[in-house]
């Protein structure tokens, strides 16, 4: 409740460029915001060496430009469905930093309330759908939105993430091949980012060409350089547009690269130090700024916009860092939906009484 | 005031969901050839024709992706209904059901209203993996509830409740039930029975025997025969709903009668007779004036032939053995 | 114990032909065996109508050529794991069509001793690894076999069936990965035979030619007509010895069709006229019959099969009809293996004493 | 004899598959990560240098794949290990191991002989998907054996008995006590503890608390405290393996001192203490002197947040309290 609220003042509806090719504008505002992602990454960075996050972090470094541009892509009343490395489309959707640094940081303001972390939320009222742990159900339960736009004929479509390990899972197969059946209005990134935790994807699995994969569900399928911000989002263009029109899925294959470990933990020290080299000469920042470059954007134009990234990220950290973290008996809410619920019916009662002590709750409603 | 029509516990199954659907367009099928085939049962034979393919939706086989468009379905404020075509066949949804479905209300606030529904239940010589019983597996599950009708007019009521619950709800349909089981109930009319709460099927003073589900007709034949036998008078409780569990109407039964026998289909070890006869203790130890009993399926997978599973399947002379075991206690 | 000692004498091994064509009297035998197949599955529909069948009865009318011819290419060693569909490839392999009896009819001397039926079996001295119910499983269970065969490079094949609506499942798809990703000495059949149950398969999936969803794992893939033992025979013997290579998984589809419904309750009545007409001329056994006119064999040769093979079923039907059922008590056994249990451990001693009634079984060993 | 070195919980899991991988070539292992990486928690650095790939295989993730392969090699002989990364992603590979592994003896007479272990429990502060304890998902499902090991030496002679049991056994490793529990273990040498039999961790005679797993320890301590504080003793049995259970054990304990305890880190509703509380009241009931009691986790998912964890978890205050409730009753 509180949170819709807040999001009816915040949300700011994403601009739809007609065209397939965008505008200086455009550009600028994905780059601010691949350098926020980016920006933001570090500060928790270093809130995590400071002991500050509540459990593990995971880093998008080099993958920002798939999730900016494609996000841009979208419209009012789409959904967006982020992996736990798509941080970066959130914020184009309208989610504010402040709300990714409070889940990191485990606070009783957060859109989990502290009972879950990175991009696990679902936030309707910005249209997205946060994942869980278990790899490839995301998809499934994207499913279920995007069969709801098409009940009520309307004009939205979906858009999610997922890694090459993930589509190893049964769920991903089951989600993709539902989604096909039902000609649902779903675009889906499969980001080949060459890793899968701690292992390189081609030694766990005898896909040569990932395109294949999107090839059986009987879709169209395109590759995409993941860390061209101006390919992913005329591909993301595409598709979204083909989706709309009520032809639905289709499969684009991110061609990227993890450039940091799994997670805090993981030095990826398996990484060949020649494939990070090529990889780090294609990062998509710098290549936006390139092409910003060329379209006439200073030097101090790109200063300006690093410089109030920075400031609006300081800000944010200082203020998330005052607000409180949850109450304890806060764990109990919310479990199921109290406001339907009859008092006529005993459990609803919540706690035991008797032995008075908090073990004894049976079952707990908000 | 409408008509009664003799009413089996299919049909019941069957209205209440197609009136829930005539009444709410939120309401939704999806799942195995329940559109063009009818149904492994037939009971949505018609429904395709009713209501069109946008809201009966034959799926591939996939009850992973089945239970997870529910709940996205969900989320944007449809009512789905998604039925597995024997219960058995929950299994490949159980991450979807436990880890997303049952969680999504706690962790992000918005919750899944679901109602994943599908036979369960041995007698019909269907073998291990057409007749389990699947409670136990999701009873430690928060943010899940758990339903298993008895009557037809149970069916119908807890069904209609199920579809309108806000939080997911399995919904356990007995299939040795479905054709077997009638009663007269007012035709199109509304049933509602609230869910979490039993009903006493039988009043008695010297033993309590609980029950949900297929159980509960052996369980009132065995209530029976030691009413003619031995005059003694057997209280038996229809759980109607196992999670949440209606323990005040357990306790209170127990508080008068003194003596405990819980009677399920499903096996015995690790069964929900536990969390009852744990329940029980804690809130009516001093009123017991002999130990909690079960009578439940052997711990054993569900064997196919008829020798076996009659074996197997708990029966009238066991629940009337331990039921005498107990009041001569 | 009893079964195994049992398979010691009955097991014939297979022939192994070392050319990819067949020889007139191979062609026979896999005749004889569709024959076998079909006329078996033609009594247990008469006993099905006399009550004599114990839960549901599936046939593979139109379906036998898949089953029967690639089993043909397998050797000895090797070990097929049939779908409920493919009994036919059984009888390949050795078993006696008693054992078929046995399960349909719930005798206490069938290989489940009572507890399962159709073709759900494992049998390791014939190489046969039944299905469970829950579809997509049981390849994931046969890479294990491959892998054994791996790890002991022991030069042996798998094979393995499954329909077009088993391969949606989550369970097929992590096999398939997994198989290819370790590079599994398996074959395995997609049997497209257009339906799923009481549905069309193309009206449950997007996918249109069924070869791509073999494509997406990275390995071999063909499709071949399902009703010509030939062509059927061919393409297994190319998968298997590519796996016996050591050159890993191979996918075959099986253009065919389900002549009647999923089971005897199913009429198939929305089965369009026209499309059975047309596969009703594709008869895998009219076809080997008008093969083996072609090779000289006479109208008297292939009575004779018929004959042969009909008093083979007559023999059988009246031998398993006047075996046992089992005993109730027998529901208690092998839960656990009792071979290596410690009787000091408490649990192993079963039922626990007190009450007296059988409910009170704890833990119950063989 | 040879000598002792200090073992941590996690070396002796380590210790426990490399040794059996040594003494017997059929044992191998397959997960995701464990062999370039080494797996996430480490246990199985090393381990591809010294047994190869073909006996370290790194799969893809499909836990269902995995759990699969290791059923059909168990049937070729081989004595498969499984890991799942986190235990919580054993829900992915339910309807293999409830429908696959555990019936394959009971139907076909051919066992699976597998292991499947993985990091279980929480306070670490990993949230709802690596914090679960998947016990009672399981409990009712004949044919599977499930362990929870609490110390070093048991983490290693239960996984070693479990590798050598010819069927499938669920082995679940408190990934809390990792790095946290340590013992003086002798190096190389083979240690067996057999399934199926409880430890009494500490003797006494006023009340038995009944634990398994994480919250042995801190069970334990509550028992210090009240012997310190109250002067009456408390006996501690550690059931070690939770399926099957040692109901004797239980059973001799609660009738030498009439009262039971019973902690588990898992949710309360439909946990494994009700189990434990149904065989009590069949074969002890005489001998209660209270009711059977139990401190559990609350009723919700396992929340993130540190604050909202340990108000979840079961706390030493929280058994001491239930425990001098019993003994004052
Ligand atoms: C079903 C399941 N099994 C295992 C895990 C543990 N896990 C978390 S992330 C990960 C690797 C994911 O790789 P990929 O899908 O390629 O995404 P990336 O990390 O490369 O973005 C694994 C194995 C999980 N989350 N879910
Ligand atoms: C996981 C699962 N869901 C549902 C079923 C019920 N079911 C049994 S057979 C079948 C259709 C199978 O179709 P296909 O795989 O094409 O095989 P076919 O019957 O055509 O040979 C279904 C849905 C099942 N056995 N397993
Ligand atoms: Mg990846
Ligand atoms: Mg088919």
């Amino acid at each position: 409740m509180g949170i819709s609220s807040r999001f009816a003042q915040e949300h700011h509806p994403v601009q739809e460029s007609t065209l397939s090719d965008l505008s200086r504008t455009d550009l600028q505002s994905i780059l601010r915001y691949m350098l926020l992602t980016r920006g933001l990454e570090e500060r928790l960075e270093t809130l995590f060496k400071q002991g500050q996050i509540v459990g593990g972090l995971y880093r998008s470094l080099g993958q920002e430009g798939t999730a900016v541009a494609s996000a841009w892509a979208l419209g009012d009343g789409d959904w967006l469905a982020p992996s736990i490395r798509d941080m970066g489309a959130l914020f184009v959707r309208g989610l504010d930093v402040r709300d990714m640094l409070r889940q990191y940081t485990a606070r009783g303001t957060s859109l989990c309330v502290g009972k879950d972390s990175t991009t696990h939320f679902t936030v309707p009222e910005l249209g997205l759908l946060g994942p869980i742990s278990p790899l490839g159900t995301q998809l499934c339960v994207l499913n279920g939105v995007a069969l709801a736009f098409k009940q009520r004929s309307q004009p939205n479509v979906c858009m999610t993430y997922q890694g090459e390990g993930a589509s190893r899972t049964g769920a991903s197969h089951e989600g993709f091949s539902l989604a096909a059946a039902l000609d649902l209005p779903i675009v889906v990134w499969l980001e080949h980012n060459r890793w899968s935790f701690g292992t390189q994807s081609h030694k766990e699995s005898a896909v040569a060409d990932w395109l294949d994969t999107a090839r059986m569900y009987g879709v169209p399928a395109e590759s995409v350089d993941g860390n061209d911000v101006l390919a992913v989002y005329s591909a993301s263009r595409t598709a979204v547009d083909r989706a709309r029109r009520g032809d639905g899925m289709t499969i684009l294959v991110a061609e990227t690269y993890r450039m940091l470990g799994h997670a805090q933990h993981d030095a990826q020290k398996n990484a060949p130090p020649v494939e990070l080299e090529e990889w780090r000469t294609r990062d998509p920042i710098a290549r936006c700024e390139a092409e910003l470059r060329d379209l006439g954007t200073t030097d101090e134009g790109l200063e300006t916009i690093r410089d109030e990234v920075s400031l609006e990220l300081t800000e944010a950290v200082d203020d998330v860092l005052s607000e409180p973290p949850p109450e304890g008996e806060d764990a109990l809410t919310r479990v199921y939906d109290a406001s339907e619920l009859d008092p006529s019916v005993p459990w609803t009662r919540g706690p035991v009484s008797g032995y008075g002590d908090r073990t004894t709750h049976v079952v707990v409603v908000s | 005031m409408s008509e009664l029509r003799e009413t089996t516990y299919l049909e019941a199954i069957r209205d209440a969901m197609a009136e829930e659907m005539r009444r709410d367009d939120r309401v939704f099928m999806l799942g195995e050839d329940i559109g063009v085939y009818g149904g492994a049962f037939k009971i949505t034979e018609g429904f395709l024709d009713e209501f069109g393919p946008d809201r009966i939706i034959d799926t591939p086989i996939s009850e992973a992706a089945i239970v997870g468009a529910a709940i996205g379905a969900a989320h944007m404020g449809l009512r789905p209904i998604a039925e597995m075509q024997f219960i058995d066949f929950i299994a490949p949804a159980f991450d979807m059901i436990v880890n997303f479905a049952a969680k999504s209300r706690y962790r992000t606030g918005i919750g899944a209203g679901i109602v994943i529904r599908g036979p369960c239940g041995g007698g019909s010589r269907s073998g291990p993996f057409h007749s389990q019983n699947v409670e136990s597996y999701f009873a430690n599950v928060a943010g899940l509830k758990m339903v298993a009708p008895a009557t037809a007019r149970d069916a119908k009521g807890l069904l209609t409740a199920a579809i309108r619950d806000p939080d997911p709800v399995l919904f356990f349909e007995h299939k040795f039930l479905y054709r077997r089981v009638k009663e007269m109930l007012p035709v199109g009319e509304e049933i509602v029975v609230p869910l979490g709460v039993a009903r006493t099927h039988r009043e008695g003073s010297d033993l309590t025997i609980v029950t949900y589900g297929g159980m509960l007709y052996k369980s009132a034949e065995a209530a029976e025969k030691i009413a003619d036998e031995d005059g003694a008078t057997v209280e038996v409780i229809d759980l109607r709903t196992i999670r949440p569990l209606d323990t005040d109407a357990i306790v209170a039964s127990v508080k008068k009668t003194g003596r405990l026998l819980i009677v399920h289909e499903a096996a015995r070890f690790g069964g929900f007779a536990g969390e009852i006869t744990a329940q029980v203790c804690e809130q009516a130890f001093e009123w017991l004036d002999a130990p909690v009993r079960r009578v439940t399926a052997l711990d054993t997978p569900v064997p196919y032939a008829p020798e076996l599973e009659d074996y197997y399947l708990p029966q009238v002379d066991d629940i009337t053995a331990a039921a005498r075991w107990l009041l001569a206690y």
